[in-house]
């Protein structure tokens, strides 16, 4: 790991030599009244005035619909054609913020904990990411109560701080990191001894991971679910946006004797998720669903995957049709 | 306000009711709030700013349960809930609804009768918001509107968010989770998306009442709720009913007249 | 690095169908790769994936023992998309396997002791499994019985193997059908399955019992095992949940902390006081 | 005399069983000649078929789509054809304003007896489609999988 400074000017030449790599650069624009992660090719797209992107960066590493393999059917025979990983272009994920950076890890522990995801892992090898540490946060941000901050590093390859003249400290990370730097060396100078933690906003932590994990460890009868999922309508939103959640679906897609077998984001919210067909059904409240969302993320995965499934990018939040805020819910479990 | 609690809390401490679903105050904006006992009450609010459609609850059993209950309804709420009650969904003895009219006054409807006088003092217009992109989109031509929507329908992740928050979709199992045959295949794809859409606007024809709580509840801005009011106003000349209102001689696919529109049809 | 892909499921032929009772079918499957064929192997208690190309993946446990080699059998009930996809499939067709997933009954644990099997209607195939797998290693294992109901006559599966068992010497089997369900030519009892349990009454001293029917089957069956004096951790039974993956990643079949591709299918009953019963 | 690289569309009608079915029997027994472009696909009533199928038919690559039943009055059912035609108009409504071309559905009433009009419905409409040329824009849009990722700009 490196830390070097590199200027405004010197970003923009940086960015445009990314771009002339060939490299695939997504970064947050702002249209249609939203900001998201796009396909960009200038520096001039990428958004300024904004908190958080409506979704994360999952889809860069688990699409939301993706081709698991392709089959024909001659005469009773089937050839399978297996997904190619060659076929993932490399790609550069410009302006993430450290809470969606740091969604890699719980993801991949998902995908990767018991046998290895072919189809994420290919992405993942493919996929840069440079983040930006934050200098603001809105009142559903809480990284740091989740073993976050706003300059948290992990699942960067490089991180940017920005500075009031508009250069940036640069944290090299990764090789990944270094592979980018080295797309144009000269434009990373000697560092000058910014402090990165004075530009980075100041959020004190609203709960204990552990004190939640340890109430969470006798809840599962609680009245407490039913109590804060009255209100909740069972939409997928709040999985969808997140940067962990990685429920998925296995689906048909068939034409004549072609087909595709595709895997789509799914989610515990939804009232058929874990339906059987002899109509019995294990989650069959909102209030058991709401709870398996809460349980798999701050009890079952740090339990089972070490690593607390929730980055704290309070997306779920901001999303939320009925304002079902996981901050609000969080704290209200700690406290009890 | 005050008289709104305070009837809350006779009501529910007279046990007229077990409970009331009304707003609070939430973390950025009203949110609806459900009053099972005279404290809670205490937290109602009754404003402007309410506008999420809390029809949406009134047809779920788990929730509302066997006994009496209310609601605090706003307008576009009272609409949805006169659609529901001509949809065969509530019943007066089950349901009282209450409303803080124009000029602050608490009133509490016992008969749907009452709702509907009530509700049709109140005309539909567009707002700001709805003009503003309608009139864009009657600007287009055909292939800019394509363009448009198929931009549009490529955000969509099918989060189904729209169908939640929507009060007349109550539907046990939707047509999306028909798997026999599969008629909207379930990842997200503009083309499915579009055909989810359309399939939702088609299913509400004759019932929207453009309480926009759809295009509300999109995380992704997809001016979803447009696609079923531009649906409400250009039909409800054609079929012959007030938008906002329930049809009185049923719902506008289950019926018909004999001189319907047919110059179309070679 | 050439990472295997999980849902790339084997190529598999329909060697024999069966029909076992009215929409319920077994098919035995032949790996159409030799060297996969060669490769593979399972323990009883395992499932896996099953394609109907054209319908989706559908989860059944494997049906046949593993110490009948050369070829998997699964038995099913057209209900679904992709059961009814693969009940139109003919002998010779193909279809797709992914597998062997979950954990295994510990039979190694069991020598020397009395099985007690009792199953349930469509809950019969994952304990053939087992009790073919058993009845291959006779001498490892004492008394063995096996206790079968289902609600009709008509609807009880592998009819000739429960033939076959009830012919064995070394095998007590007794089969019923609920009241109501008996044809006139009936020799079996008549009855639920606690019921009948509690009537045959089989001694707990050294004995493992195993059971697997529907949820209410098992609720009703556990305390009778208990008034005969079967401890929990005599007692074993494997669960089923919706699935997808079948490796502990999309979410569904989740039972508090534990997945049931992973950690199951199979539980004693000491295992399943520490997961909430409600999820199953 | 058509060239090979002439575009020929492809059409699906769907058709009730009482009237249209029976006129397009008419049409052929009558020796009339008319496009080969169009598959008929029966149905029981027009009030059966399901307005998705119609969607159906463009993803999977149909150019137009002609939709026909009884007459006015005519239904096997009494009313089939009425609820249908209401939908009809809802339909065109939606489609119209997702900007989907509602000049590729062709609705009609073709009664038992009327096996020349059938001709002259396909033949027209064949004649319309080829003006128009093939629905590249929606099959385009329809093969399209989320394989990227993250949305790309239209």
């Amino acid at each position: 790991m490196e830390t070097k400074y590199i200027s405004q000017g010197g970003m923009a030449q940086w960015f445009e030599s990314i771009i002339a790599s060939g490299k695939r650069v997504y970064a947050p624009v702002n249209s249609r009244g939203q900001v998201d992660f796009k396909l960009v090719k200038n520096l001039s797209e990428v958004a300024d005035d904004y908190i958080q992107t409506t979704q994360s960066i999952k889809a860069s590493v688990y699409p939301k619909a993706e081709v698991l393999f392709t089959y024909e059917k001659d005469h009773g025979k089937v050839n399978l054609s297996d997904f190619d990983p060659e076929t993932i272009p490399e790609t550069v994920l410009w302006k993430v913020h450290p809470c969606d950076a740091a969604g890699f890890k719980p993801l991949s522990a998902i995908f990767n904990w018991d046998s290895a995801d072919k189809l994420h892992n290919a992405h993942l090898v493919k996929t840069s990411v440079i983040s930006f540490s934050c200098a603001k946060a809105d009142q559903s941000c809480f990284c740091t109560s989740v073993n976050g901050s706003p300059g948290n590093t992990a699942g960067s390859d490089i991180q940017l701080t920005v500075l009031p003249d508009g250069g940036a400290i640069a944290e090299i990370l990764t090789p990944k990191g270094e592979a980018l730097v080295a797309l144009l060396p000269p434009v990373f100078e000697a560092e000058r001894g910014d402090k990165k933690e004075q530009y980075l906003v100041d959020l004190p932590a609203r709960f204990s991971l552990e004190e939640v994990n340890a109430k969470l460890n006798k809840a599962f009868n609680s009245t407490v679910w039913k109590e804060q999922s009255e209100r909740c309508i069972g939409c997928g939103a709040c999985a969808f946006v997140c940067p962990t959640c990685a429920c998925f679906d296995i689906q048909e897609d068939v034409h004549g004797s072609k087909g595709r077998r595709i895997r789509c984001w799914d989610a515990c919210g939804f009232a058929l998720f874990t339906l059987h067909t002899s109509g019995h059904n294990p989650r069959e409240h909102q209030s058991q669903r709401w709870r398996q969302r809460i349980l798999h993320k701050f009890s079952y995965m740090p339990d089972r995957l070490s690593v607390v499934g929730c980055t704290g990018c309070g997306r779920c939040s901001r999303a939320c049709p009925v304002d079902m805020n996981i901050l609000e819910h969080i704290t209200s479990i700690a406290k009890q | 306000m005050k008289k709104l609690r305070d009837r809350v809390a006779a009501l529910l401490d007279e046990g007229a009711v077990s409970l009331v679903i009304g707003y609070e105050e939430g973390t950025k904006r009203p949110r609806p709030l459900f009053c099972r006992n005279s404290e809670s009450s205490g937290k109602l609010i009754f404003d402007s700013r309410c506008f999420h459609n809390l029809a949406v609850y009134v047809t779920k059993k788990e929730l509302v349960g066997k006994e009496r209950f209310a609601v605090t309804a706003p307008i576009s709420t009272l609409r949805s809930i006169l659609q529901l009650y001509v949809e065969n969904q509530l019943s007066e003895e089950k349901l009282l609804v209450l409303t803080v009219d124009l000029n602050g006054e608490l009133r509490e409807f016992v008969t749907f009768e009452e709702i509907s006088a009530y509700v049709a003092q109140f005309e539909m217009k567009r707002g700001e918001r709805e003009q503003e992109i309608l009139s864009k989109i009657e600007g287009m031509t055909r292939e800019e509107r394509w363009k448009f929507w198929m931009g549009e329908m490529s955000h969509c992740f099918k989060c189904y968010a729209c169908r939640s928050a929507c009060p007349l979709c109550y539907c046990t199992k939707c047509v999306v989770e028909v798997n026999r045959p599969q008629w909207i295949n379930p990842w997200p794809s503009p083309i499915s998306n579009m055909e989810w859409h359309v399939n939702r606007a088609m299913h509400m024809v004759g019932r929207c009442t453009a309480c926009g709580a759809c295009g509300d509840a999109c995380p992704v801005g997809i001016p979803i709720d447009l696609i079923t009011r531009k649906m409400m106003e250009d039909l409800a000349p054609e079929f012959g009913y007030i938008p906002g209102q329930p049809a009185k001689q049923g719902n506008a696919l289950s019926s018909w007249k004999l001189d319907d529109r047919e110059q179309f049809i070679r | 690095m050439s990472e295997k892909n999980t849902y790339l499921p084997y190529l598999m032929t329909i060697d024999k169908v069966i029909k076992e009772a009215p929409g319920v079918k077994t098919y035995r499957l032949k790996f159409q790769d030799e060297s996969e064929a060669a490769a593979f192997d399972f323990q009883a208690g395992q499932f896996g994936e099953y394609s109907a190309f054209g319908e989706g993946e559908s989860t059944f446990c494997i049906a046949s023992s593993p110490t009948r080699k050369g070829y998997i059998e699964c038995t099913f009930r057209d209900t679904g998309r992709v059961t009814s996809g693969m009940a139109s499939l003919e002998e010779g067709s193909t279809m797709g396997f992914r597998g062997p997933y979950g954990n295994v009954f510990p039979l190694d644990e069991w020598k020397g002791k009395n099985l007690v099997f009792i199953a349930g209607g469509i809950a019969l195939p994952p304990m053939r499994c087992v009790i073919w797998n058993a009845l291959d290693l006779r001498e490892n294992f004492k008394d063995i019985t096996i206790i079968y109901g289902a609600k009709s006559v008509n609807d009880l599966v592998y009819k000739e193997e429960l033939k076959e068992w009830a012919d064995r010497p070394d095998v007590r089997m007794v089969t019923t059908v609920d009241p109501g369900g008996q044809t006139a030519d009936w020799t079996g009892e008549v009855g639920f399955v606690p019921t009948i349990v509690e009537t045959v009454a089989p001694s707990a001293e050294n004995t493992i019992a195993i059971v697997c029917g529907p949820p209410i089957m098992i609720k009703f069956t556990f305390p009778v095992l208990e008034k005969l004096g079967f401890t929990d951790s005599q007692v074993y039974t494997t669960l089923e949940n919706r699935m997808k993956c079948g490796v502990g990643k999309c979410g569904r079949c989740n039972v508090g902390k534990l997945y049931i591709c992973k950690d199951g299918p199979v539980f004693s009953k000491a295992e399943l006081n520490f997961i909430p019963a409600e999820e199953y | 005399m058509s060239s090979s690289t002439e575009f020929e569309p492809k059409i699906i009608a769907f058709v009730c069983n009482w009237c249209t079915y029976a006129g397009a029997d008419l049409t052929g027994t009558s020796r009339l000649k008319y496009a080969t472009n169009v598959k008929i696909v029966r149905f029981p009533c027009t009030g059966r078929i399901d307005f998705l199928l119609l969607l159906k038919s463009f993803a999977q690559g149909a150019d137009g789509v002609i939709v026909s039943g009884c007459h006015p009055n005519d239904c096997h059912y009494t009313s089939g054809n009425f609820h249908a035609r209401r939908r009809w108009i809802a339909f065109r409504t939606v489609l119209d304003l997702m900007g989907v071309d509602i000049r590729r559905i062709q609705y009609s009433w073709v009664s038992a007896a009327e096996g020349s009009k059938w001709a002259d419905l396909v033949n027209n409409t064949v004649a319309d489609i080829r003006a128009l040329g093939p629905y590249a824009e929606y099959q385009k849009v329809a093969e399209y999988l989320e394989k990227e990722g993250f949305d790309e700009e239209a």
